[in-house]
């Protein structure tokens, strides 16, 4: 384990920044986000971001493919170039590690998107062990442990040092790339912190959420349950759970038409709104029940039954903490599963 | 305020037991005593889960845009503020009359628990109002702070206590907190550089994440499909693709609720990166006071709103191409 | 036969397609043949049953099943009927003119395993027939792998059946191979039967010794699979293909996903049994 | 070396079809010139002008948009130019709230027997923009070249 003095940071993100770009939590005022790290940049680490990291891997918006007609009207396709410099995400707590794990299996399943390869291939991700949870988490309901966040590296702030593990070959290598700035120390100077964090998780409002009666194999008996209907008659069917989602994944697929030829680009979609499964011919889920029930479906039924009991969600908050009328996943899972 | 949450539950089942309403559309607590959820309570459902706390900010007059075709009677509790875009509704014929019984709740202001997170404060589990302070306690100790910096962005600019229309009043003596100037931000944006004002809404709108949230929250947004869903429209987005579509979202947005926006806040409450949507709204409001007379939509019920008004003798958009400054 | 490792950057780059004909098949029904338009060649092996995504660069990109055999090696052709915003200017186009493709995607018909030796049945109504030629095609092809062939077609009038050229000129033609259509009103001229797709299945009374394939309209479906239950058939014994809004077509974009499932991946084609497995939802 | 390029503006007019349109077309068979960088575009009526035409103007890559209708008072629907005046006013205000220059937009009402007035009022209007140049605020990024 090493180690550095706080007050030194700043020489550590402009030892990382100087050949790679780096991305962690930014205050702006309003709401804390990931953000490129600037000089004269403070990173906040004790608040959560209202968007996760998945940003970093899957953006909202990137293009694809850009289409244009020469002279005699025939289409000429150039492909976008992908990712090629490094970038570290420093600040991705626990839950949100697990998330990449997650969307992992989605885009590095066969066959593999290249888009999100690339991102993931040239990423550091610089996890951090929570030392303050917030009463909207519940991520050990699906087992994680806030205070052992792994990631490439992982990083702990205990006192006046932040304290650095690597778990990876490519987390070692990155920190021997700044040794030079690092201290050694003992790996038990975080014992302490991450005791106390999981302490304070034993006393957070939603410890006792639990996934019973959640998974494979009761798809049609909670597809039925009447307690949709009463859940989701609240839902404005906005897109605020999806796209704060660590672990969403559904996306769009547009064209815009610009004076300069087509541009084919992907964006983030939710399965909230109402044109999600909008065919010319009509429309499989046409009420907010049916669009609301397969958001949580998916995460804690489908999700599950197709990979080995794995759910789709993390247990971050972002949902509890933002959703405009605070009907969310806890809500689901405790009205018609488990509470110990 | 517990009072009145015991006088309002007795009220309501009350109602559902004579069967003069099918369903009341009220507050459910959620998971903290933050997150209160709309709901509709029934003979069914019962009343144990009702709640009316200092967080009831959201505006359910919405709520019964989709019951305009159900058949049941709904008592609705609306804050004196929420009954001006009831009235908006009932001009717009967007919901039934005779199929609604208006409860008017009293209002002391309400809290923004973003805003009380915004003062460093985590891991609340409980928030109590104490005259002009609120106490917050947290799973890592207790604070104060002064209920006038956390209120809701709509309640700093508070209307007062009057219900603009309602069948029954219940708590209508509450004071509601004191009323800043609702233009003071505008003004103030206004007074800048037109390169001020770009940067200003470059920054908030580039956190834009097109949840639609202030769409779908607003009470004045009905239309059936949206432009902004629509196939067909050449403009459906569901992504800011570009700096511009987030700008061309937002100001068609607030343009289409112009002089029908009662400037309920809801578009700000909701939004999950805390953009101050409202700015824009209440330019229109702003703009509409100044050009063609003071007025405010959903005053009374049946009003004719001034975009669908003319006179001959108004201004000219050329005043705004050539006008002197920045 | 068709190599499924490819990477996502590779399959949402399309190929780009020229259209080398275009058949009008009926009022809102045009068929379109396309190749390569680099070399001239078919872009991609497919089996039947597997489906494309056909775009129009600038308008949009939809999912439409290949409705050539995967034996025709010198053409794609889809067909398409004309009901939104990517259909009615795919119709407005012409021989020449380029589209892309990309493709192919999802499951096959089991042509080569559990349809092989069996008697076939296969009942489509309307455009559900496109998805349905290729296998027929396909099993006209290989023609001693497979039994007694049935086809059950039908239009709502005689000027929409689609490929009723080549089902009764060629098809009804073959060596125990039937074609039975039928149009839902009588119109002058006709002499064909007259009746719903589902009546007339009951009144043909199929033995319940063969392999059934539906496409059609989600109603047409519903009665011809009630039908097939009442005749003694079993569901295991006849597929079907569905048809969801699709975008990636590989199974990451999340927009077709009922169930477990997602159509563009584990289906379109579905074996009935299989279809009772997932909500409700299609 | 880089050439330098004279800036040619895209100016896109939504002309009415009873009153202004007709002004451009006198405009034409009187001689009277105008910039070629106006690209007219004919709508049935001032009022029908959307919002969202002059910002998906904007997006394409328009430098300026010029409404065009009846004077107020000769709408041939009686009151179709009163209602686009209104709705024009907020507009324009409210880009100009965002900091959109507010020289971009502009309403001017033009008669089918005002050809001199139009072809002024095109030269005048090219030459604000040419002085303002591109707009880079409003415009697509997928735009640009």
């Amino acid at each position: 384990m090493k180690k550095i003095a706080l007050a030194n940071m700043n020489a550590l993100y402009e030892a990382i920044a100087k050949d790679m770009n780096l991305y962690v939590p930014i205050d702006n005022k309003a709401s804390v986000n990931y953000a490129e790290w600037k000089q004269g940049d403070t990173p906040v680490f004790d608040k959560m971001t209202v968007r996760s990291a998945k940003d970093a891997f899957f953006p909202q918006c990137e293009n694809m493919s850009t289409f244009s007609r020469d002279d005699d009207n025939r289409i000429i396709i150039d492909k976008i170039k992908l990712t090629e410099k490094d970038f570290v995400v420093m600040g991705i707590r626990a839950c949100d590690v697990k998330a990449v794990a997650v969307l992992d299996k989605v885009f590095l399943s066969e066959p593999v998107d290249t888009f999100y390869k690339a991102r993931r291939d040239h990423s550091i991700l610089v996890s951090l062990s929570c030392s303050r949870p917030e009463e909207t988490c519940f991520c050990s309901t699906f087992g994680i442990d806030p205070a052992e966040p792994k990631g490439d590296v992982a990083m702990y702030i205990v006192g006046d040092y932040a304290y650095f593990n690597a778990c990876t070959d490519k987390g070692e290598k990155f920190l021997n790339g700044v040794s030079g700035l690092l201290e050694n120390a003992n790996d038990t100077d975080v014992d302490a912190a991450k005791a106390a964090t999981r302490e304070i998780m034993t006393k957070l409002p939603l410890h006792d959420v639990t996934t019973d009666g959640w998974g494979a194999g009761v798809l049609e008996e909670m597809f039925n349950r009447p307690e949709w209907e009463e859940l989701s008659s609240s839902c404005i069917g906005c897109g605020t759970c999806t796209y704060v989602c660590p672990t969403c994944q559904c996306y769009d697929i547009r064209d815009y038409n610009g004076s300069n030829g087509v541009t084919r680009y992907r964006c983030w979609d939710s399965c909230m709104k109402s044109d999600f499964t909008m065919m010319a011919h009509g429309n499989n889920r046409t009420t907010q029940l049916q669009r609301f029930r397969q958001r949580f479906m998916h995460k804690l039924v489908y999700s599950p039954t197709n990979n080995d009991g794995e759910f789709s969600c993390v247990g971050c908050g972002r949902c509890v903490a933002k959703c405009p009328v605070s009907m969310n996943i806890v809500k689901v899972i405790k009205t018609m599963g488990g509470k110990k | 305020m517990q009072g009145l949450e015991k006088k309002i539950k007795d009220r309501a089942i009350e109602l559902l037991e004579s069967g003069k309403v099918d369903g009341i559309i009220g507050w459910e607590k959620g998971q903290f005593i933050y997150d209160p959820t709309p709901a509709v309570f029934t003979k069914e459902t019962g009343l144990d889960n009702f709640c009316y706390n200092n967080f009831c900010g959201a505006n359910l007059s919405k709520y019964l845009v989709g019951k305009i075709t159900s058949d049941k009677k709904y008592a609705v509790l609306l804050k004196p503020c929420d009954t001006y875009s009831m009235n908006q509704l009932i001009t717009e014929h967007r919901v039934n009359r005779d199929n609604i019984y208006i409860i008017g709740v009293g209002c002391e202001g309400h809290l923004d628990v973003e805003k009380i997170k915004r003062n460093g404060i985590s891991g609340i589990t409980g928030v109590s109002v104490d005259g002009e302070n609120v106490n917050v306690g947290t799973i890592y100790g207790e604070s104060t702070i002064a209920k006038s910096d956390v209120l809701l962005g709509k309640c700093e600019v508070c209307r007062g206590n009057a219900h603009k229309i309602s069948d029954e009043l219940i708590g209508e003596e509450l004071q509601t907190p004191e009323a800043s100037d609702r233009f003071e931000m505008v003004n103030k944006l206004e007074a800048m550089t037109a390169e001020e004002r770009f940067a200003f809404w470059k920054g908030e709108l580039s956190r834009c994440i097109r949840c639609n949230a202030c769409r779908n929250a607003c009470p004045a947004c009905t239309c059936r499909v949206c432009v902004f869903d629509n196939g067909r429209s050449g403009i459906d987005s569901k992504a800011n693709a570009s700096e511009f579509e987030e700008q061309m979202f937002h100001i068609i947005r607030a343009f289409h609720v112009s002089a029908r926006c009662t400037d309920c806040g809801e578009c700000s409450r909701v939004c999950p990166e805390n953009i101050p949507l409202h700015l824009l709204n209440r330019k229109y409001v702003k703009d509409i006071n100044e050009f063609y007379g003071e007025y405010q939509a959903g005053e009374e019920a049946d009003q004719r709103n001034p975009l669908v008004n003319f006179g001959d003798k108004d201004i000219d958009p050329t005043v705004i191409s050539d006008k002197e400054g920045n | 036969m068709c190599d499924n490792k490819i990477s996502t950057n590779e399959a949402l780059i399309p190929h780009v397609a020229k259209i080398i004909n275009v058949r009008t098949q009926t009022h809102d029904v045009k068929t379109f043949a396309v190749v390569s338009s680099v070399d001239g060649g078919v872009m991609f092996d497919h089996m039947p049953g597997q489906c494309a995504m056909v775009s129009i660069p600038g308008v949009g990109e939809a999912m439409f099943s290949i409705t050539s055999s995967p034996t025709n090696t010198a053409f794609k052709e889809f067909s398409v009927k004309r009901c939104g915003i990517l259909t009615e200017i795919l119709h407005g186009l012409e021989e020449g003119d380029e589209i892309t493709v990309r493709g192919p995607y999802g499951k096959q018909f089991p042509v080569e395993t559990d349809f092989k030796g069996e008697n076939l049945l296969f009942i489509a109504g309307g455009i559900g027939i496109a998805p349905l030629r290729s296998v027929i095609n396909y099993a006209r092809a290989n023609r001693d792998n497979y039994g007694q062939i049935d086809v059950l077609y039908g239009a709502r009038s005689s000027s929409d059946l689609v490929e009723y050229e080549e089902m009764t000129k060629e098809w009804a033609n073959d060596k125990n191979f039937n074609v039975h259509v039928t149009i839902d009103r009588a119109e002058e001229g006709w002499e064909g039967n007259v009746g719903f797709v589902p009546t007339y299945l009951k009144e043909l009374a199929f033995d319940n010794n063969r392999t059934a394939v539906i496409c059609g309209p989600p109603i047409m479906i519903k009665f011809v699979l009630g039908g097939l239950i009442e005749m003694g058939f079993n569901k295991t014994q006849v597929y079907t293909t569905l048809e969801l809004k699709m975008k990636c077509g590989i199974g990451k974009c999340g927009r077709c996903n009922i169930g477990s499932k997602y159509v563009c991946k584990d289906g379109p084609v579905f074996r009935c049994d299989e279809i009772d497995e997932l909500p409700n939802e299609y | 070396m880089q050439e330098v390029k004279e800036f040619k503006p895209n100016i896109v007019a939504f002309c009415c079809n009873w009153c202004s349109y007709a002004g451009a077309d006198l405009a034409g068979s009187s001689r009277l010139s105008y910039p070629a960088d106006v690209k007219i575009i004919r709508v049935p009526c001032s009022g029908r002008v959307n919002p969202m035409f002059i910002l998906k103007a904007f997006e394409k890559g328009a430098d300026g948009v010029i409404i065009c209708g009846c004077h107020p008072g000769d709408c041939h629907y009686n009151t179709g130019n009163f209602y686009a005046r209104r709705r024009m006013t907020l507009l324009y205000s409210m880009l100009d709230y965002m900091g959109i220059e507010k020289g971009r937009t502009r309403v001017e009402w033009v008669s089918a027997a005002e050809g001199a007035k139009f072809s002024n009022v095109m030269n005048k209007f090219c030459g604000d923009i040419k002085e303002l140049g591109e707009c880079v605020k409003l415009g697509d990024i997928r735009c640009k070249d």
